[in-house]
């Protein structure tokens, strides 16, 4: 249990999660993207666990949801990274730009 | 029971045709004959087994089908649809025999067709409107395929205008089902049940007749929506435009009679002057687009939407006489077009390789047998006396006559004269003048038999009409009580 | 303002600019540090938020696993890439692209910040309980009565994570051999 | 014997079938079949007519349709109208079928004439005896189809084909207004039968005034149908058919159908005072109108068909004054000795094998049967005692003096013209310098099948006149009407067709008048047909002139007024068809393809959105969410 007023740490989720979402979305390098992807995904962490933390009645349930988010990131990172290595090998490059195969 | 096997027997024979072997052709083609002349055995049967002296449903199969949406599997037959079947146990049989001529993909076009018939059966057998939509909709992806891969020049557009057509009215007309259903709260999608207890209010019954007119507008054809017909005509393979005029047009007017006129009594009532403007405009719009025509066959289309005019005004006159003159055209014309059409195709088509007609001249004396058998079916067509044609319009004309005085006048004065003028001008440029062009082999034995049976048919209805007029006469005229006595 | 609120707010103050320095540093080794430090950082918040289990399996997947798995990434990557493109210099955006990557992102997490944060402030939030709870005991419990489907399901999505990275990274070797 | 009346229609049309399916297997490819059943048909048919006069009557009713509560049986009776017309029609096809053995020998269609020809016997039959509107209407057309046959026969030129079409749209259009008629009668009687009608119309409860209509637009029939004015021009055109087929169809039976039809529906005219009228001047127009232009007509068999067209105007006239056993008595006689005037003109045409009289003369000589016959056919056609034309002539020129001496004038001047133009036709055919040598010599008798039908029908034309009492015991209208004799109109009959005779012989035999050089001047074309003949005489210049002008203005008016309104609408039916096919496939094909095509390029513009990059899908995903946070948050 915290006493620290729930505004708080919801709003630094806010701001974590839109600098994560400003990265992912300007960046070229696919490995920055997916770096700001986690901190996205750490945003979210913040804010389950902070409404755990105030919610008496929520309060295993918001830290087991994070929990299931950090597995679900391990397991994320992984397959991206993969897939990032197998971009890097083929195409010499990873940049985001200049992958658009799904181009009509 | 015997219902049921009617409608899914052509389908398990589909199924079994899948084990041929692709070469052994005349194997498939026999098999393929043999299938569809069971269901000709089965109507016979049913004809014994049915009184019709009393219009009520009878040999009625209900099984629960999806229960908790009021779904049943329903099966019924009566004086109405009883006509209808007989005629499709007649013309299937023949368009296959007739469709022995074709060469590719044999085994595929004979697989279509078996599951076409039953698609037909269902529509006329069903008595559940989910059951009806799934079998009105299955109707089309064979016709889809039948004139797709084995049509002429232009059979992609034609098949696809078709398809996307008819899908668009039926898609409308379900529409009008799921709100027939929701409107009436009676949670089921029996026809009889929501024939009678389905008291709409007004307007809501309006639009559903309006979104069932689409429909079944589309697929008879009335006179705006009519435009696929002649394409897919002309596209369509000897077999196929033969079941399409015969019997694919009647699933059209055959809604009217089992859905739209006993479910809507009061919306009908309203919709009657246009509907039977329509059904002149059909009339006269159809003879004169059919003598502006060079195309033997898309001529004969025209004269399809025509005669479905016919029907169009006898339903909208709805009285006894009327009614029972729409149902005979509706039974004429599907043994007259399908001979028509199988002369147009196959035997003349085969031979001079052309459907123009300025390209053709002195069949008379170069295939003379063929060349009397289109003569006797064009004179079916134009509707002379002693032919099946004749007691359908007469009865329609002089039903509808105390009703649409005015507009009865005009379409026989001009349908009547320009109907026999289309066809005697077609008769002096195909089949009179001087021959020209090399020797034509006569009829064969094979096209003798397929017009054969239509020939007896055509002649029998048109000496004794009673002999169907007995058939639909009690129904129509509960039907007709109904609709005048609202 | 008692010790934790304190601490809090100087942890939530360092972990933005880390994150800030994430996304703009020039090379991407030191985003992949700036990264890490952010994740220390947001287990501390956890920390002053009474999840102290969770703070210890933050620091423990992200930091020790997450952070280095990105480092080993760029490492392996590094050597593909040419060198010149590494600086994040700031490269003219034209066209759509101006659009698509230059202004619209600014507004959207703008956007998005402004609006999340005025719906905090407006809403009526519960006042923090205060007092600590055993919270390893309540999620240790609650994991295995009301949530051991779910937990079992998380095992199984690893090892497919796992085994799809290897067939991943594995199969494009057997690959390049065959010379596909 | 009443009892097998049905048998009647049924022998030929049976004999129409086999024919037609097996007939290239018989001997003679089916004549003798055809021939058999008709002579059987009609010695039934002389037994029903004895068993008729002997009082009985037979009727037949089957319930033909049902419709709802309505039960329509209709079926066939025999009644004295229907027994003589039995006789007059077998007999004249009997004898047509016989004749035509030998003129249509060698003809490359002879089974299919036969079978047609049976097939329109049968149509006929049927027609005479049904009781209803129904049935006389589908044999009427089966009729209207067996002469469309008949008369396309040789079908190799155009132009017989175009004869062939003309005459059945043209008696399509006059179908047409019957079948108005019929519903009309059927939506106010509530029956098709005769006798249901009459009853009808008897108890009063039918409406007088729609009576008036039904009547007029079921006389329409007919006037398609026995080629009145002015639906006539079909049946000069028809004589491109096989002359024993004209014979029959358009000389006994066909033509003589619609005046069986107002006779055998009289009791829809009786009351209505108006439409008789109409029907009188009709026909009495009609017969002035035909006669003049058969006065100029070269063509043997065209002035036979103008004759046929005015002979019934006299019968319809005789309708429309109410002599009803005259008209009946008229039809009889001159089914005969016009039969017998066109199988005559067929022997002619089979030996000189040209119909143009003007290439004919003088071949009393080489063909002495057919010139006698013809010269009986012609005196009776002239009227001329004691030849049957002159008896029923006499009784309608009687019952239309006591009745509508208006009508009885315009029946005098067409009488006359009657005479003329048979006398012109007769000389120039069999009397004075053969004008085609060739043709002269070669001309040949036909052989005994040709010759006896025609001497049978000679002696039934010569005799057939003596039948007038009994027959007005026997058909009559109400209650039996014995023409009195009256001397002054016996008087102006005789007057009339002397002066026809003779005027004819001034001009035609003894040449005392050069009536070509005048018509030169009305007639352009005229000049251009008869350029070989210029004789020129003052005082026949005045009288033969004011005739032949007449002539010349019906014709001119007839073949460019009426012929032209036929054909205009015919070529109108097709260009407008053309245009509503060029819209039907134009603008409603249009709007359906228009709406494919819209979903084709809709399609396009959407594509864009699909840029590739992954960023621009992430940022898409994350506007969309955007706008959804800021809806709830905004809409509170």
């Amino acid at each position: 249990m915290t006493t620290i007023p729930l505004t708080y740490p919801l709003t630094l989720g806010a701001i974590l999660f839109g600098l994560g979402l400003y990265g992912a979305l300007t960046q070229r390098n696919a490995i920055r993207i997916l770096m700001c992807v986690e901190l996205m995904l750490n945003a979210v962490n913040i804010n389950l666990v902070a409404f755990a933390a105030t919610l008496r009645e929520a309060a295993a349930a918001g830290q087991i949801f994070a929990l299931f988010v950090m597995t679900v990131a391990a397991a994320e990172v992984a397959l991206a990274l993969a897939i990032i290595l197998i971009l890097a090998r083929r195409e010499s490059h990873i940049d985001i730009e200049r992958v658009h195969l799904l181009r009509w | 029971m015997l219902l049921s096997a009617l409608v899914f027997i052509p389908l398990l024979g589909a199924i079994l045709l899948a084990f041929f072997p692709k070469e052994r052709e005349s194997a498939i083609r026999g098999y393929a004959l043999v299938v569809s002349l069971i269901p000709a055995v089965l109507v016979y049967l049913i004809w014994q087994q049915m009184d019709f002296s009393q219009s009520a449903m009878q040999l009625v199969i209900q099984r629960d089908w999806i229960p908790s949406l009021g779904i049943s599997y329903k099966l019924g037959v009566d004086g109405i649809s009883f006509p209808l079947i007989a005629v499709s146990a007649l013309v299937l049989p023949l368009s296959i025999l007739a469709s022995f001529t074709i060469k590719h993909r044999v085994k595929e076009f004979f697989l279509w067709m078996l599951v076409l018939q039953t698609a037909i059966y269902g529509v006329f057998t069903a008595l559940d409107y989910f059951l009806f939509f799934i079998f009105f909709e299955a109707s089309l992806v064979p016709m889809y395929f039948i004139i797709g891969i084995w049509g002429g020049p232009r059979k992609e557009y034609a098949s696809l205008k078709f398809f996307i057509y008819t899908l668009l009215g039926s898609a409308i007309m379900l529409v009008g089902i799921l709100a027939l259903y929701l409107g009436s709260g009676l949670r089921t999608f029996d026809v009889q049940v929501l024939a009678q207890q389905a008291n709409l209010a007004p307007t809501l019954q309006w639009w559903i007749f309006l979104a069932f007119f689409a429909g079944f507008a589309v697929k008879v054809p009335i006179f705006p929506f009519h435009t696929w017909l002649p394409d897919a005509h002309v596209e369509a393979p000897t077999g196929g435009s033969m079941i399409l005029a015969g019997i694919l047009l009647k699933t059209g007017t055959y809604g009217f009679f089992r859905f739209m006129l006993p479910t809507f009594p009061d919306a009908a009532q309203a919709f009657s002057p246009v509907l039977a403007v329509l059904g002149i405009v059909g009339i006269i719009y159809g003879a004169l687009a059919a003598m502006g025509q060079n195309d033997l066959k898309k001529m004969v289309a025209y004269s399809s939407i025509s005669h479905m005019g016919y029907v169009v005004l006898g339903v909208a006159a709805m009285t006894p006489m009327s009614l029972n003159g729409a149902m005979f055209v509706n039974v004429s014309h599907g043994i007259i077009s399908p001979l028509l059409f199988f002369v147009v195709a196959s035997v003349i088509y085969d031979r001079t390789h052309t459907r123009m007609m300025d390209q053709m001249s002195g069949l008379f004396t170069k295939i003379p047998v063929a060349a009397s058998l289109t003569a006797f079916a064009a004179f079916a067509n134009l509707g002379l006396p002693g032919m099946a044609g004749f007691p359908g319009e007469f009865f329609t004309f002089v039903g509808s006559f105390p009703v649409y005085t005015t507009l009865v006048v005009l379409a026989a004065a001009l349908g009547l004269v320009t109907t026999a003028g289309y066809h005697l001008w077609m008769m002096q440029r195909v089949l009179m003048g001087k021959p020209t062009g090399e020797e034509l082999p006569d009829i064969s034995g094979r096209e003798l038999v397929v017009a054969a049976p239509l020939m007896i048919c055509i002649v029998l209805l048109g000496i004794l009409p009673g002999i169907a007029l007995r058939l639909f006469n009690e129904p129509i005229a509960v039907l007709a009580a109904r609709l005048g006595g609202m | 303002m008692d010790a934790t609120r304190i601490a809090f707010i100087v942890l939530a103050a360092v972990a933005v600019v880390s994150a800030f320095r994430v996304v703009t540093a020039p090379k991407i080794m030191h985003a992949a540090l700036w990264l890490g430090f952010t994740f220390m950082l947001v287990a501390g918040v956890f920390v002053t938020l009474g999840a102290e289990f969770l703070a210890a399996a933050q620091v423990l997947v992200y930091v020790g696993a997450v952070t280095t798995i990105i480092l080993f990434g760029i490492m392996l990557s590094q050597a593909a890439e040419v060198r010149s493109r590494d600086p994040l210099q700031r490269e003219r955006l034209e066209g759509a692209a101006f659009w698509r990557r230059g202004v619209l992102p600014v507004l959207a997490t703008v956007a998005f910040v402004a609006i999340m944060v005025t719906v905090y402030m407006r809403v009526p939030w519960p006042a923090p309980p205060g007092g600590v709870i055993d919270t390893v005991r309540l999620i240790g419990s609650a994991l295995f009565t009301t949530y051991v489907i779910p937990f079992e399901l998380a095992a199984v999505l690893l090892l497919i994570a796992l085994v799809g990275a290897i067939v991943l990274a594995v199969r494009d070797d057997n690959k390049e051999e065959q010379g596909s | 014997m009443i009892q097998l009346a049905w048998l009647i229609p049924v022998l030929p049309l049976a004999a129409a079938f086999f024919i037609a399916l097996f007939g290239h297997r018989t001997t003679g490819k089916g004549d003798r079949v055809g021939i058999g059943a008709m002579s059987i048909a009609f010695l039934l048919s002389v037994g029903v007519l004895l068993d008729t006069m002997g009082g009985a009557r037979w009727a037949q009713h089957l319930t033909w349709a049902i419709h709802g509560d309505l039960v329509l049986n209709l079926g066939f009776q025999v009644d004295p109208l229907a027994a003589v017309m039995l006789v007059v029609v077998t007999v004249v096809s009997l004898m047509v079928h016989i004749f035509s053995v030998g003129y249509m020998h060698g003809d490359v269609r002879y089974k299919r004439y036969y079978a047609v020809l049976s097939l329109f016997t049968a149509s006929m039959l049927g027609l005479v005896i049904s009781d209803n509107l129904l049935f006389l209407f589908v044999f009427w057309e089966l009729m209207g189809l067996c002469s469309y046959l008949l008369i396309g026969h040789y079908f190799e030129e155009r132009a017989n084909v175009h004869a062939a079409n003309k005459a059945f749209l043209t008696t399509r259009v006059g179908d047409v207004g019957m079948f108005v008629g019929i519903m009309l009668l059927f939506a106010a009687g509530g029956t098709f039968r005769f006798d249901e009608l009459a009853a009808r119309i008897a108890d009063g409860s039918f409406a007088l005034p729609v009576l008036a209509v039904a009547a007029i637009l079921l006389f329409i029939g007919p006037v398609g149908k026995s080629a009145q004015f002015p639906l006539h021009v079909w049946l000069p055109d028809a004589m491109a058919g096989p002359t024993p087929a004209s014979a029959l169809i358009h000389a006994a039976t066909m033509v003589a159908a619609g005046v069986y039809l107002v006779a055998r529906g009289y009791a829809l005219f009786a009351p209505v005072p108006q439409a008789l009228e109409v029907v009188a001047w009709v026909g009495a127009f009609t017969a002035l109108f035909a006669a003049t232009i058969a006065l100029v007509m070269e063509d043997i068999k065209k002035v036979l068909a103008y004759s046929t067209i005015s002979q019934l105007g006299f019968m319809v006239a005789a309708l429309g004054v109410g002599a009803y056993t005259a008209a009946v008595f008229h039809l009889m006689t001159h089914a005969f000795f016009k039969a017998l005037l066109f199988l005559a003109s067929g022997s002619v045409i089979h030996a000189v094998h040209t119909q143009n009289m003007h290439q004919m003369g003088g071949l009393f000589k080489k063909l002495p049967v057919t010139g006698w016959v013809w010269l009986i056919g012609a005196g009776a056609l002239i009227g001329i005692p004691p030849l049957s034309g002159f008896w029923s002539k006499e009784e309608i020129l009687l019952d239309a003096w006591h009745h509508h001496p208006a009508i009885f004038w315009t029946l005098v001047a067409a009488a006359a013209l009657t005479a003329f133009y048979t006398t012109r036709a007769t000389y120039l055919t069999f009397f004075g310098t053969p004008r085609d040598k060739h043709a002269y010599d070669h001309a040949h008798e036909g052989g005994r099948v040709m010759t006896y039908p025609l001497m049978i029908l000679g002696v039934l034309a010569a005799v057939s006149g003596f039948v007038a009492s009994p027959l007005a015991g026997f058909v009559y209208f109400g209650e039996p009407h014995h023409a009195s004799f009256d001397p002054f109109v016996f008087g102006v009959a005789t007057a009339v067709w002397v002066l026809g005779v003779g005027l004819a012989l001034a001009i035609y035999k003894y040449n005392l008048v050069s009536r070509r050089a005048i018509i030169q001047v009305f007639y352009p074309i005229w000049v251009v047909l008869k350029r070989r003949y210029y004789i020129d005489d003052v005082y026949q210049y005045v009288f033969v002139r004011g005739m032949i002008g007449l002539a010349l203005v019906s014709a001119w008016f007839d073949r460019h007024v009426i012929d032209l309104i036929v054909n205009a609408v015919g070529w109108i039916g097709r260009k407008v068809s053309e245009y509503v096919d060029e819209f039907d496939r134009g603008v409603v094909d249009g709007i359906v393809n228009g709406i494919g095509g819209a979903f084709v390029v809709g399609s396009r513009v959407l594509r864009q959105v699909q840029t590739g990059f992954v960023q621009s899908y992430m940022l898409v995903l994350f506007l969309g969410l955007l706008a959804g946070l800021a809806i709830l948050v905004i809409g509170g």
